[in-house]
């Protein structure tokens, strides 16, 4: 019997393992729409982009969809609306799982988010170990390496994967699959290490996080400010498909004459609406207001948790204006020299 | 001598009115009037690219838009030497037979069953013969998914595009179509029986014309056996009184739309259609313009037929949803559509940057016109005098309402 | 906690201004009346099922139970249709939500209250908490109105104005609109009531800084000039009080609208305030 | 009581009055708070009346449709501009030139017995009380939007871009993807992105975002993509004539 935190999957059990995952709940894996990657329920290995880069919207979407029906209106009364079913996430990056850790501290503080809490009880997290591409920096934030927040984490062997277990139901899992698995050996251990460390070595760009919450506040009047400003659309594309931005709008919807609902969507801080008040009054009126106000929100620093980003790129990869994240950061940073 | 003057027409699309000249207590002649406002459609697409094209003139009519797209897309593919294969043909026609199907439950059920049944209105008519209305509305969602899932919108989508489409069905989508068509076909064939209790109506037709293949072709045909091109046998004329301008086959007044359709091309019908034609095969033959009605209710299951047909076609070949790459070039090329009101044409110049240089668009109801004001001359003729005016003016609405005249349309046959 | 919200009815609407109205409200459920405790500063979200939800400050006071009341200003869509809603009708309440004010902390203090327009419905809560309560050595209320009509809560400004002293309540009023109304006012109470903005009160009066708390609401431009005051007169940052607004959905830090700050200070507004102290604003960019 | 409702088409394609049609059942729910008093695209019904909501869809190109938009606001409480040519103009307002040219060039002559004008959204012509654009609008917006006011609340507005509703749908972003010019960033949403949906870019049908549109990022984006000057412009304007300057 195995009863280690590492366990070995042999590439010739693999496809049996992952088909064993429907036993657990409804299975979503990335796949490939076009020239993105999204995650989709899957039935089968084949549908799979196992080397994917990063999905358009992230896994958050399974806890706070980006359309939400949160209550319905029933002669005059509300009723939850929120049915949930169990779900395996399979393939989840390690910048995702540190993504939902920061959700996490949102909607499981006090007090709990209901739909999310009971989502995320409903969930299996399996991830997958990955390469970064041209847009990946998640590893001067320290995101890309997942020690926590998943229940079962694959890490690729040339002959199969390694697997660490990392909560009580991933030793479940493995453990109703128990054959499938192997012990792991010294020399699986050290491709193991060998493939993180030419993954470390791959990355293309790198955030300087030294100082950085504090050089950004002292940076608020920052030229580079305004020179974004004119470049940004506005069009909330980074905050939509970002793993840690939450914000959500609000509103009710007539189904029929006598029935509503009540639905939540992501919302985006660059909407012009976002910092209006009654009164007519904006605290972040401009466009520049609202470009700073992401990346002070991003990069504020807690010091339990670090910094709101994970540095998986995506806002990079689907800005229309091509405006990257590291450099805006670089150029504040060198703005103030 | 008083005239008559219809203010607007009700339940028709767009905006027109007609006018009864009275003499010697005698009507006199008759005057359409298209007063919809000019859109100037061929000024507009004139100098721009024409991939962005078939949106622009999508935009000419919400109830046959997809037919336009078609049209457009035809034309300039025709210009540009563009063949594309045979599965983006179908899914093309099964766009149309969508738009058939939408566009005749509309007009059938909602805008000429209140006049059969004695009602303002289809909501009033819903009151006691809920049930029509209802299948009406059925088959006219019907149509409108195909119009969804191939145009991209119930209204002005911009799927279709030179070269192929934006977004290919999938399988369950074609799925949907081949059976619901399937499971409309009983409620079409009720209306069939509805329609053809009609009264005759308006001028009797002598001469039509459509396109050679039942939904679209290369060529008109007429009923003498030519085969031509729109430029060859038709003349336009402009008018003071209306934005629309008349058309003259070989120098007679020519009908286009289902009536002709049917007369013409009852060959191509599938099973159902074709021995519903067979049976009233006499009533529209008499070419009363009334029973364009009972041949819109015949092609309705003609649409639902075929439709089915189109979709297990292509289920069963499976699509590849390839588009046919484009490289621009200079070339003229002529579209030819059966919009659900009858020939529609789009003709265009691409220069060798692929900007359009030159663009007509010619409307099922401006080749109507003529014959429209022609039924109006002779029901009015025939009802004066003898008729109460609230049934004289119905008679006359109804008239008009035939031939399902599509005014917004109708105010673009320009010849730059 | 779910965002079902729970009914309440309206027992009385009373039109205060031609903008605000005072909703009187009681829940439907005795048992969620009964445990349906609050601070002065905190507020609720209102719920007009099927069209929305706003945020609205509590201004009655939980010294007085079984009902709670809420002043609300016409400004939109929401609000324009609660002003529509009778006596009887039903809407739905979550909440209460915020820090609200430490009532308690301040006990055996002097409070300065310093009120301009609206912000006199969350500091008509402490206002009347304090003098219900006794526990407080002096309350001034120092409040700002454009004109006489659109002074809230007018009858009992007014009645302070004149009884007040005898309850060891000190109020002021300064108005920037002249009218008849005003002047008869003024030519009763002056200098107490006076032409200008709520800053033009604190001349002439001293506080033991030692002993005395500010608690502020009102625009926000009122905030720096009021804040300016305070400290010329050495009241230390940490007695500062202020109640601020934001957009805001849920009230209770998720939906991320009142987010201010900056990268080394981010708060919400809804859950770490809506009250906060001068210090928090030094060290929040952003946040008045 | 029930509210009364009139249905106005001025020049346009008419698809705005037959979306109304496109409710379906939807329409049938309506009518539990409104009577039809006027629409005549659907009905031959007709009664001269004070409206409580009066709907105008199309654009004003002649003299009659001036005139009919004057009689829907002199006998309405509530108007409601409903789609892109009664709100921005649509493409029949981005036709340049002067109407009797324009006359010249299609019909052969500048007589204008009919008095055409130049078209123009009604927005121009008379106060609205809402605006609600779209080539065409999307349904379920007019649904909610008459049964909030029949509920005798005003109706919620958007103020969001089509990207928004584009990423919501989980769309592949056509233009960082596939360099296909799309007016997403700078066209107000709520048709919950159609155009992208079909794989194509947004053609800027529901005009342009208010008041916080970046027109001149957007411009040199598509510049950089390739796409000539001439081409960027023209498509600007295609919906709203000269709307998104910078
Ligand atoms: C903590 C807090 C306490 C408040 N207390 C009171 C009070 O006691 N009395 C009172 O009259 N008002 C109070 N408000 C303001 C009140 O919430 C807004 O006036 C109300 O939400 C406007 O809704 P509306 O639908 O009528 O306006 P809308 O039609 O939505 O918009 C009108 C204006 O109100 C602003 N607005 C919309 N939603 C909000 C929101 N959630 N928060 C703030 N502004 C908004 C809009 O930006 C716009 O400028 C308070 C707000 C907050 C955050
Ligand atoms: S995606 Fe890019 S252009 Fe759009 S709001 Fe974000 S930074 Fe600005
Ligand atoms: S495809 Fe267009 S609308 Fe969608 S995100 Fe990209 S730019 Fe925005
Ligand atoms: S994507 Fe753009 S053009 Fe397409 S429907 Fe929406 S607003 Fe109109």
């Amino acid at each position: 019997m195995i009863v280690l935190r590492y366990v070995k999957l042999p590439q010739e059990n693999f496809e049996e393992f992952f088909n064993s995952l429907k036993r657990w709940g409804k299975l979503y894996a990335p796949v490939k729409k076009g020239d993105i990657y999204s995650f989709q329920n899957v039935e089968t290995l084949s549908e799979i982009a196992l080397d994917y880069t990063r999905t358009m919207l992230p896994p958050k979407k399974f806890f706070v969809r980006p359309k939400d029906e949160m209550l319905k209106l029933k002669e005059g009364h509300w009723e939850e609306a929120n049915g949930t079913e169990p779900i395996v996430l399979f393939g989840v990056h390690s910048c995702d799982i540190h993504g939902l850790e920061i959700l996490d501290k949102v909607y499981l503080s006090d007090p709990v988010d209901p739909y999310y809490k009971k989502r995320r009880e409903n969930s299996i997290i399996i991830g997958i170990s990955c390469m970064p591409d041209e847009y990946c920096f998640c590893k001067s934030l320290g995101t890309d390496f997942a020690m926590h927040g998943f229940d079962l984490f694959l890490h690729e062997l040339p002959d199969g994967w390694l697997v660490r277990v990392g909560s009580v139901k991933g030793h479940e899992i493995a453990w109703g699959s128990e054959e499938l698995f192997e012990n792991v050996t010294e020399e699986d251990f050290h491709h193991f290490r060998e493939f993180e460390e030419k993954r470390t070595n791959s990355f293309k760009r790198s955030l300087n996080k030294e100082g950085l919450a504090d050089i950004l506040d002292l940076a608020f009047d920052s030229p580079v400010w305004k020179k974004y400003e004119r470049i940004c659309l506005g069009c909330g594309n980074c905050n939509m498909v970002c793993p840690t931005c939450r914000c959500y709008e609000v509103c009710d919807l007539w189904i029929n004459a006598y029935e509503a609902v009540r639905v939540r969507r992501y919302d985006s801080c660059f909407m012009e609406t976002h910092g209006l008040v009654a009164g007519g009054h904006n605290f972040r009126p401009t466009r520049l207001d609202r470009f700073r106000h992401r990346y002070y929100c991003k990069n504020y620093f807690d010091p339990e948790s670090g910094f709101n980003c994970v540095g998986c790129g995506r806002c990079d990869e689907f800005c229309p204006a091509k405006i990257e994240h590291v450099k805006v950061l670089d150029k504040v940073r060198e703005g103030l020299q | 001598m008083v005239n008559i003057e219809i203010e607007a027409f009700t339940r028709v699309e767009g905006n027109g009115g007609a006018e009864i000249i009275i003499e010697n207590g005698e009507v006199k002649d008759v005057k359409l009037k298209i007063f919809e406002g000019p859109r100037f459609f061929e000024l507009l697409t004139l100098g721009r690219h024409y991939w962005d094209v078939p949106d622009l003139e999508a935009r000419i009519c919400a109830i046959c838009y997809l037919s336009h797209s078609v049209a457009s897309v035809l034309g300039i593919e025709r210009a540009l030497g563009v063949n594309v294969p045979e599965e983006i043909m179908l899914l093309r026609e099964l766009g149309l037979l969508g738009e058939l199907i939408e566009s005749h439950a509309l007009h059938l059920y909602l805008l000429v069953a209140p006049d059969l049944f004695g009602y303002a209105d289809a909501i009033r008519m819903a009151s006691k013969h809920g049930e029509v209305v209802k299948e009406g509305i059925t088959i006219k969602a019907f149509g409108n998914y195909i119009r969804e899932i191939l145009g991209g919108r119930e209204i002005h989508g911009i799927n279709i595009k030179p070269g192929g489409f934006g977004r290919y069905p999938t399988v369950e989508e074609l799925e949907r179509i081949e059976r619901q068509s399937e499971a409309l076909l009983r409620p079409a064939r009720r209306a069939v029986n509805i329609f053809a209790e009609q009264e005759p109506l308006g001028a009797t037709v002598q001469h039509y014309i459509a396109t050679n293949g039942y939904l679209y072709g290369d060529k008109l045909i007429a009923e003498d056996g030519e085969k031509f091109d729109y430029l060859e046998h038709i003349e336009e004329k402009t008018l003071p009184y209306s934005f629309a301008k008349q058309s003259r086959y070989k120098g007679n007044i020519f009908m286009v739309g289902a009536l002709p359709r049917v007369m013409l091309k009852h060959d191509m019908l599938t099973p159902m259609a074709k021995h519903f034609y067979e049976e009233h095969k006499e009533k529209l033959a008499s070419g009363y313009i009334s029973f364009n009605n009972l041949a819109q209710a015949i092609e309705l299951l003609y649409a639902l037929e075929k439709a089915k047909e189109v979709a297990k076609t292509l289920l069963d070949k499976g699509i590849e949803g390839e588009n046919v790459p484009i490289e621009p070039q200079e070339g003229e090329g002529i579209g030819y559509v059966e919009a659900p009101r009858g020939v529609l044409v789009h003709h265009y110049r691409i220069d060798e940057r692929g900007n359009i240089a030159y663009s007509n668009i010619t409307t099922p109801t401006a080749f109507n016109h003529a014959i429209m004001e022609l039924s109006l001359y002779e029901e009015a003729k025939k009802r004066y005098g003898s008729s109460d005016e609230t049934t004289f003016l119905q008679k006359l609405e109804e008239t008009v309402r035939a031939f399902d005249p599509c005014i917004s349309c109708s105010v673009h046959v320009v010849r730059l | 906690m779910t965002f079902q919200t729970h009914d309440a009815r309206i027992l009385e609407v009373k039109e205060l201004t031609s903008r605000e109205k005072l909703f009187t409200l009681r829940f439907v459920d005795p048992e969620i009346n009964r445990k349906f405790k609050y601070k002065p500063g905190q507020f609720v979200v209102v719920d007009i099922r099927g069209f929305g939800e706003f945020p609205i400050s509590l201004c009655s006071t939980p010294t007085r139970e079984g009902y709670f009341q809420l002043c609300v200003r016409r400004v939109g869509r929401m609000t324009k249709h609660m002003h529509t809603l009778k006596e009887g009708d039903i809407v739905g309440i979550r909440g209460p939500y915020g820090n609200g004010f430490p009532m308690e902390k301040m006990e055996g203090s002097t409070l300065i209250l310093v009120a301009g327009g609206l912000g006199m419905a969350p500091l008509r809560s402490v206002l009347w908490y304090a003098l219900d309560s006794g526990k407080y050595e002096k309350i001034y209320l120092f409040y700002g109105t454009k004109a006489y009509e659109d002074i809230l809560f007018r009858d009992e400004v007014i009645h302070l104005l004149k009884h007040g002293e005898d309850m060891n309540c000190h109020v002021k009023l300064a108005y920037e609109v002249e009218s008849p109304s005003c002047i008869y006012l003024e030519k009763g109470y002056s200098p107490r009531v006076c032409k200008g903005v709520v800053t033009d009160l604190f001349r002439g009066e001293s506080f033991d800084v030692e002993n005395t708390y500010a608690l502020i609401c009102g625009p926000p431009v009122m905030y720096k000039f009021v804040i300016k005051e305070l400290l010329d007169r050495k009241l230390s940052p940490g007695r500062i009080y202020m109640t601020l607004e934001r957009r805001m959905r849920c009230g209770v830090g998720k939906c991320g609208h009142c987010i201010v700050g900056t990268s080394t200070s981010i708060k919400y507004v809804c859950k770490d305030g809506p009250v906060f102290t001068y210090w928090d604003a030094l060290s929040t960019r952003g946040l008045i | 009581m029930m509210l009364k409702l009139g249905v106005f088409e001025l020049t346009g394609c008419g698809g705005c009055a037959l979306n109304i049609l496109f409710l379906y059942e939807k329409l049938f729910d309506l009518l539990e708070f409104y009577e039809i008093k006027e629409f005549h695209m659907a009905s031959s019904f007709r009664e001269h009346d004070t409206l409580d909501v009066a709907i105008v869809t199309g654009s004003v190109s002649t003299q009659r449709d001036l005139n009919l938009l004057h009689y829907a606001r002199n006998h309405s409480n509530y108007l409601i501009a409903l789609g892109t040519c009664a709100t921005h103009g649509d493409v029949q307002a981005s036709v340049e030139g002067k109407i009797r040219d324009k006359l010249e060039k299609v019909y052969g002559t500048k007589a204008n017995p009919m008095r055409a004008l130049d078209s123009t959204p009604i927005v121009q012509h008379v106060a609205v009380d809402y605006a609600l654009p779209g080539c065409p609008y999307d349904k379920d917006e007019i649904y909610q939007v008459l049964i909030s006011l029949a509920k005798g609340i005003e109706p919620p507005t958007k103020d969001y871009p089509v990207c928004i509703e584009c990423k919501l749908n989980e769309y592949e972003c056509v233009l960082v993807k596939k360099e296909i010019p799309c007016l997403g960033p700078i066209t107000l949403g709520g048709c919950n992105a159609a155009c992208i949906k079909s794989g194509v870019g947004c053609i800027g049908c529901r005009g342009p975002l208010p008041k916080e549109a970046n027109p001149a990022s957007e411009f040199e984006i598509l510049k950089e993509l390739g796409y000539d000057e001439e081409y960027i412009r023209r498509k600007f304007k295609t919906f709203a004539r000269g709307e998104l300057r910078w």
